[in-house]
């Protein structure tokens, strides 16, 4: 265990384990979430939301909420029909897109729908009231399950589309036909991946602060893209952009549920534009479960084909995916992120897939942690284990036997992305050794005689991050950076980014005063406030120092470059260097301090030639592509044959995220994303039945794992360099996720493969593996 | 998250609380199962009574009769007795296994126990220790009622409307002693707890939460048949096929550890 | 109806009043303005919200305020003493005990109180003192890693 | 979620069958039914006052007779909505002669629960649906006693 200490005052920071700088508000209290800000004469919204999945509305009877002593109004969709709609940010050929109000107008399509909001001066006035509005629905049958809805006959989730069906679309690379023919192997699965909660510990929160004399909006929002809301809310609300700002105080967790843009942020918009007055609205966490959207929801249809050997020739995908009623932010580009990362790791060049995206009468699906890359790694890499077990080859053998090797790179994928670097089998090679795979075999054919269920499992994997370059981001995927001097030397770091917990004032920090050659507690990083920070776009899909980090890094490239002729200016010479805080005459020797460079140019006397006053510099960096960390877990388990509870024994996670900027930061980062990984290979499920209520609705039903739930993750790395940017960084938040579900699993199906077990489906509740365990006892 | 309005009323003596609850007062002790309701709707009293301000009623003693536990003393004060650890460690341990730290320090035996919910890890205690549950009302003074007729049905006990439990009595043990429970990974609730008390011969009974609506007595531990037949919940953590099952390996677990204790 | 209740925080006794439904987090945050403890569920399962009354952990969400009348609470706020972080802070700044921050507050009151119960705690004896709070970021071992440090600074 | 049980009444099949169709006998066993007022044939308006425990909730909604074939089946439908969410079941009831003025009353039927009691009442919906089906019947015996 590495303790950390206070960084050191000069020298390299970059690659240092260092505590973070954004922690001592965080851990004294004093840190300002959503729920935190109190405006003078604030009122509170409470939203009243449908019980059904599907119904008319018939009637809305608020008489009694507005009779409510200190209720200030109620809205329904009626008054708020011009505002919107709820913003699809993609686009893909054909897609259905339904008009999604702010609150539900004359039907509802989902459990937790919004139809009506109730505002008063306390919140405890403004649920009471809530609870006294009388919506008369006329319920109609649902659609809950995503084949089911494909199925002829089942009720219509939007009536003009009876098929539930809002896209199809297809992508295919190299020759499916020839692959399959030549295969001596043919093995098929239907694999899913099941719904889940994002489950941020912080709901969603907005405070909406309309100045009537200024006309102009601030919308405090719990969010991980300012900037996008801005843009988006405005043009829901006809508000202009520089009258609208966006201000995302700290952030409790995003996991990508963030990433969007709400229905009741524009909602609180329209209130306090109405009132005039500020308001709140704070999610419960019963809320954030029916209204926050949810991820995964994938049904995988998947057929791979290898030779004899293990050499894997091609692979097919019909993929389902579960959008629920609506599109919001990014809802049908998620599975196609699946279909781009399907070749996984390996050297095939054959693929075809097929996506249908249903409607149904559940809340959206949308980005969460890693969304679309976790689905896809879980199902590559369970085919090839079950190819392996098919041909009786070991799992780690078919994967080192498949790997694009370190020459090929950069490497052309089937489905059309360009792989930057990579040796995949470095962080396997690891795994192995740490975990002492042989051994662990050894142990493991002991461990069967004796009756016992031991199971050891790998998966690789293969990530797509650091989005990315614009074209194939709907909104732009560059990132933007200024860092200031200010008259005194000290530096402040405006970034894009919008970080909520993945400690990029710390390490964008290190960045900044490595380049500089300053000491860490002379940076200060900012962001989240749209009136302050240059237009950015965010933090998710492990971008925030893919991208965020070298918009800085070529922002203090050029704040050197003026430095040094502020420097060549102030020592009078043109032999000048930038070094360790300071500008030294190659020649004399003379000095001038980071501190004397920028007062200068504030005082503006001694101007270098063609240079403006001031100590400031900006870059919007534009990705050439995207970088693609790589990784490989090891996971040993053992079964309780009585109760079918899976102990986790070893957990070995080597994970390649290119030059690493803070190991600890990047620890934490894996830690978290295993537990995820974890929360849906054996814990998280969403439960919604038939009718479309949602059953797994509260943390006492929804099981996201605790610290006793976790096992100890035994974290390493390898670094391979990305080419595409100058920190050789790759990203790291997502693969902890992406890494864990498939490695658990196989792990499990290898424990119980003795008992004829090669597929399970998370996640692996000890009821479904007993029930497993029972069936193989009777077989 | 936010509740009701309703009337609040500290009692301030056991007397006053029962005063109270026989004008109608719905009792808050802990408030780890009623305030949680309150917050969600699903409960709405118009009048409290607070019993957290009765000083006394978190006594643990022992006497001939056995060892009494106030009912208000909480769950942390159950786990960590010194008496109880030594007299009666089935009532300790079970203890330990409520909810997390935080509810433990709240939450209390006499609270738990006039709940009855069917998942709570008490009731599979107390029916096993064949423990006393006094009650008390202003209309009838007080009476004891055996654990296994306390719990009557889900969320139902003996006690009437008007009557607090006032403490539990529970034997000073002779024999093994063991509680283990499967949880629901969520909520922390038993999917199937089981407690067991047995002898050096393997011979004692075992009392099983989660399976039922009610706790189950199995009076012959070396006898689990009754687990076969008897009506199994079923929800989306657990069907009635595997609870039953669960509860014939915990119980075999149970009797196996507090076997080797005895 | 409105009463009126005396409470000492962080040291200091205040009054004031109140509805009974009022809920102690509700208190602390928006009556008294202490907003470092936390809401992150009405279910009382992830134990943002818990501060110290007389001593002892609790979820303040599951509380009434009028049940704290005449009591003494500890919040995150009242750890640090004289501008010295409380080891239990320290070692989860040191150690990487967080990422996000909600569930710190909470995650730090339930630690202290793991350690003033059990000053030399397995990993997991800290595993399960702190079952009652949820962390969605870390993973928990960092946070494992913290309260073993503070542990070893405590001695 | 399904239900599904057999309850055996010491009446006469057609007694049995005429106190299961009798508004007033429902009224009494229905758990927590305040009041029952014909809205048509075999359908009426209901009143439902749910106390378990500490949970609480008014529900309004209707009770339907269906499918009636006398005196050996009928459908019953219950339907109630109120604040903290709604129930709908369904159950289908068959009665059997088992001697003697006894009747075996098999019924099988679906229970839908929707709304916070459906969100966060999980554990105890089952238990729930199951104990108010036992009180039903429970006092379908005490009620019918003078019947017989």
């Amino acid at each position: 265990m590495a303790t950390t200490a206070a960084p050191p005052a000069t020298g390299k920071l970059v690659g240092k384990r260092l505590r973070r700088k954004e922690d001592p508000r965080l851990i004294t209290g004093t840190a300002t979430y959503v729920d935190d800000i109190k405006l003078p004469g604030m009122h509170h919204a409470c939203i009243v939301r449908s019980p059904y999945a599907a119904a008319r509305i018939k009637s809305i009877d608020a008489k009694a909420a507005l009779e409510t002593p200190g209720v200030v109004a109620v809205y329904t969709g009626a008054d708020t029909k011009e505002v919107g709609p709820v913003p699809c940010g993609a686009s893909l050929p054909g897609l259905r897109v339904p008009h999604h109000y702010i609150l539900a107008t004359d039907r509802v399509y989902f459990v937790g729908h919004p139809v009506a909001v109730v505002v008063a001066g306390d919140k405890y006035v403004a649920r009471d009231a809530a609870d006294s509005i009388e919506v008369d629905y006329d319920v109609l049958p649902a659609a809950a399950d995503p084949e089911k809805a494909l199925t002829p006959g089942a009720p219509a989730v939007h009536p003009e589309w009876p098929d539930n069906t809002a896209f199809t679309y297809h992508q295919e690379g190299g020759d499916i036909a020839q692959a399959f023919a030549e295969a001596d192997v043919i093995v098929k699965q239907r694999i899913t991946s099941q719904r889940l909660i994002p489950t941020p510990m912080e709901t969603r929160g907005v405070v909406a602060d309309w100045k009537p004399g200024d006309k102009a909006l601030t919308l405090y929002s719990s969010t991980q893209i300012p900037h996008l809301l801005r843009s988006l809310v405005a043009g829901m609300l006809g508000l202009a952009e520089n009258k609208t700002r966006v201000v995302t105080p700290e952030v409790g967790g995003g996991f990508g549920c963030k990433l969007n843009v709400y229905a009741e942020e524009a909602l609180m918009s329209f209130v306090s534009m109405k009132l005039g007055k500020p308001v709140k609205w704070i999610e419960s966490r019963r809320e954030n479960y029916v209204a926050t959207i949810h991820g995964r929801g994938h049904v995988d249809y998947l057929e791979i084909a290898a030779k004899k050997d293990g050499t894997i020739l091609g692979l097919k995908l019909k993929l389902i995916q579960d959008l629920g009623a609506y599109h919001q932010l990014l809802t049908p580009v998620i599975p196609t992120l699946s279909v781009l990362m399907m070749p996984g790791l390996y050297r095939f060049r054959n693929v075809t897939a097929d996506i249908v995206g249903v409607f149904t009468n559940c809340v959206p699906t949308d980005a969460y942690r890693g969304a679309g890359r976790p689905e896809a790694t879980h199902a590559i890499e369970r085919m090839v284990d079950m190819l392996a077990a098919e041909l009786k080859l070991d799992p780690a053998d078919i994967r080192l036997k498949n790997f694009i090797q370190p020459e090929e790179f950069p490497f052309a994928t089937a489905t059309g992305l360009t792989y930057d670097s990579g040796q995949y089998d470095l962080p396997l090679r690891k795994a192995l050794e740490i975990g002492g795979y042989a051994a662990l075999r050894a142990e493991q054919q002991t461990a069967r005689v004796a009756g016992k269920l031991m199971g050891i499992g790998i998966a690789t994997y293969g990530e797509i991050c650091a989005f990315g370059p614009s074209p194939a981001t709907p909104a732009g995927g560059w990132e933007s950076a200024t860092v200031k001097v200010d008259p005194d030397g000290k530096v402040t770091v405006l970034t894009g980014s919008c970080h909520h917990g993945q400690g990029e004032e710390t390490t964008f920090a290190q960045i900044a005063a490595d380049e500089l050659g300053i000491g860490l507690d002379d940076v200060v990083v900012f962001r989240g406030d749209t009136a302050i920070v240059q237009y950015g776009i965010g933090t998710f899909g492990s971008r925030g120092t893919a991208v965020g980090g070298p918009a800085l890094y070529y922002a203090l490239q050029n704040l050197k470059k003026k430095l040094k002729r502020y420097g060549e200016s102030a020592l009078g010479s043109d032999d000048v260097r930038y070094e360790a805080g300071q500008c030294i005459c190659n020649k004399t020797g003379k000095t001038a301090s980071l501190a004397q460079l920028a007062g200068a140019s504030y005082r503006a006397l001694k101007l270098p030639p063609d240079e403006e006053p001031g100590m400031q510099t900006t870059f919007f960096w534009e990705p050439p592509n995207f970088t693609f960390p790589f990784g490989a877990h090891l996971v040993v388990t053992e079964i309780d044959r009585d109760t079918g509870r899976i102990e986790i024994k070893r957990y070995v996670a080597v994970d390649d995220c290119g030059k690493i900027i803070n190991p600890l930061i990047v620890d934490g980062q894996v830690h978290g994303g295993v537990a995820q990984g974890l929360g849906q290979a054996l814990y998280e499920q969403v439960v919604y039945d038939d009718n479309g209520q949602l059953l797994s609705g509260e943390l006492t039903d929804y099981a996201i794992p605790k610290a006793t739930m976790m096992p100890w993750v035994e974290s390493h790395h390898t670094e391979t360099p990305s080419p595409v940017n100058p920190l050789g960084v790759k990203g790291v938040g997502e693969a902890g996720t992406i890494g864990c579900s498939p490695a658990v699993v196989n792990s499990v199906v290898d424990a119980l493969s003795s008992l004829g077990v090669r597929h399970l489906d998370m996640p692996l509740t000890p009821e479904k593996i007993w029930n497993v365990i029972q069936q193989g006892a009777r077989a | 998250m936010i509740p009701h309005s309703f009337d609040y009323a500290a009692a301030t003596s056991f007397a006053d609380a029962l005063e109270q609850v026989a004008a109608g007062a719905k009792p808050l002790s802990g408030g780890m199962s009623l305030i949680p309701m309150m917050k969600l709707r699903l409960a709405a009293p118009e009048r409290v009574v607070d019993l957290g301000r009765i000083q006394g009623l978190n006594y643990i003693h022992q006497d001939q009769a056995g060892i009494h536990v106030g009912a208000l003393a909480t769950h942390f004060e159950v786990e960590t007795s010194a008496l109880l650890r030594a007299g009666c460690p089935l009532l300790s341990e079970t203890a330990g296994w409520i909810g997390d730290v935080q509810i433990r320090n709240r939450g209390t035996i006499g609270g738990s126990v006039a709940h009855a919910d069917p998942s709570a890890d008490y009731p599979a205690a107390l029916v096993a220790l064949d423990a006393r549950i006094v009650v008390a009302s202003k209309r009838g003074g007080e009476r004891t009622v055996g654990a296994n007729d306390f719990f009557v049905d889900a969320l139902t006990t003996a006690a009437e409307p008007d009557e607090l439990v006032k403490e539990i009595i529970v034997p000073v043990e002779t024999m093994g002693t063991s509680y283990q429970k499967l949880l629901q990974p969520a909520s922390g609730f038993a999917i199937v707890g089981v407690a067991a008390r047995i002898g050096q011969d393997g011979h004692g009974r075992l009392g099983v939460t989660g399976l039922g609506a009610r706790p189950i007595l199995i009076t012959d531990a070396t006898d689990l048949a009754a687990l076969n037949t008897t009506e199994a919940n079923s929800d989306i953590h657990a069907a009635s096929a595997y609870r039953r099952e669960m509860a014939k390996v915990y119980a075999r677990r149970a009797i196996a550890a507090a076997r080797a204790r005895a | 109806m409105k009463r009126t209740i005396t409470v000492t925080i962080n040291g200091e006794t205040r009054s004031d009043e109140i509805e009974a439904r009022l809920l102690l987090i509700h208190y602390l945050r928006e009556v008294v303005g202490l907003t470092g403890a936390h809401i992150g569920c009405e279910t009382s399962l992830c134990g943002a919200c818990t501060v110290e009354l007389d001593g002892k952990a609790v979820k303040s969400c599951t509380m009434f305020a009028v049940q704290a009348n005449g009591r003494s609470l500890t919040t995150i706020e009242g750890l640090a003493k004289n501008g010295e972080l409380h080891p239990v802070q320290e070692a989860f700044w040191n150690e990487h005990g967080l990422q996000c921050g909600f569930c710190t507050p909470g995650m730090i009151m339930a630690s202290k109180q793991l350690l003033e119960r059990n000053p030399n705690p397995s990993e997991g004896e800290i595993r399960h003192g702190i079952e009652g709070n949820l962390c969605r970021c870390t993973g928990y071992q960092h946070i494992v890693n913290a309260v073993r440090t503070a542990a070893e600074r405590m001695k | 979620m399904k239900i599904a049980g057999t309850q055996t009444l010491p009446l006469s099949r057609e007694c049995a069958y005429r106190a299961m169709q009798n508004p007033d006998v429902l009224v009494q066993c229905m758990p927590g039914c305040e009041s029952l007022e014909a809205t048509g044939a075999q359908e009426y308006a209901m009143k439902m006052k749910m106390a378990l425990a500490a949970i609480s909730g008014q529900f309004q909604g209707k009770v339907k007779i269906a499918d009636a074939a006398p005196p050996e089946r009928f459908k019953l439908i219950v339907e109630g909505t109120g604040k903290i969410g709604f129930m709908k079941g369904e159950g289908a009831l068959e009665l059997t002669e088992a001697g003697e003025a006894s009747t075996q009353v098999t019924y099988e039927g679906d229970v839908q629960v929707g709304g916070t009691i459906a969100a966060v009442g999980q554990r105890l919906i089952d238990t729930t649906a199951k104990m108010m089906i036992r009180k039903f019947f429970d006092k379908l015996v005490e009620v019918t006693a003078g019947m017989r």
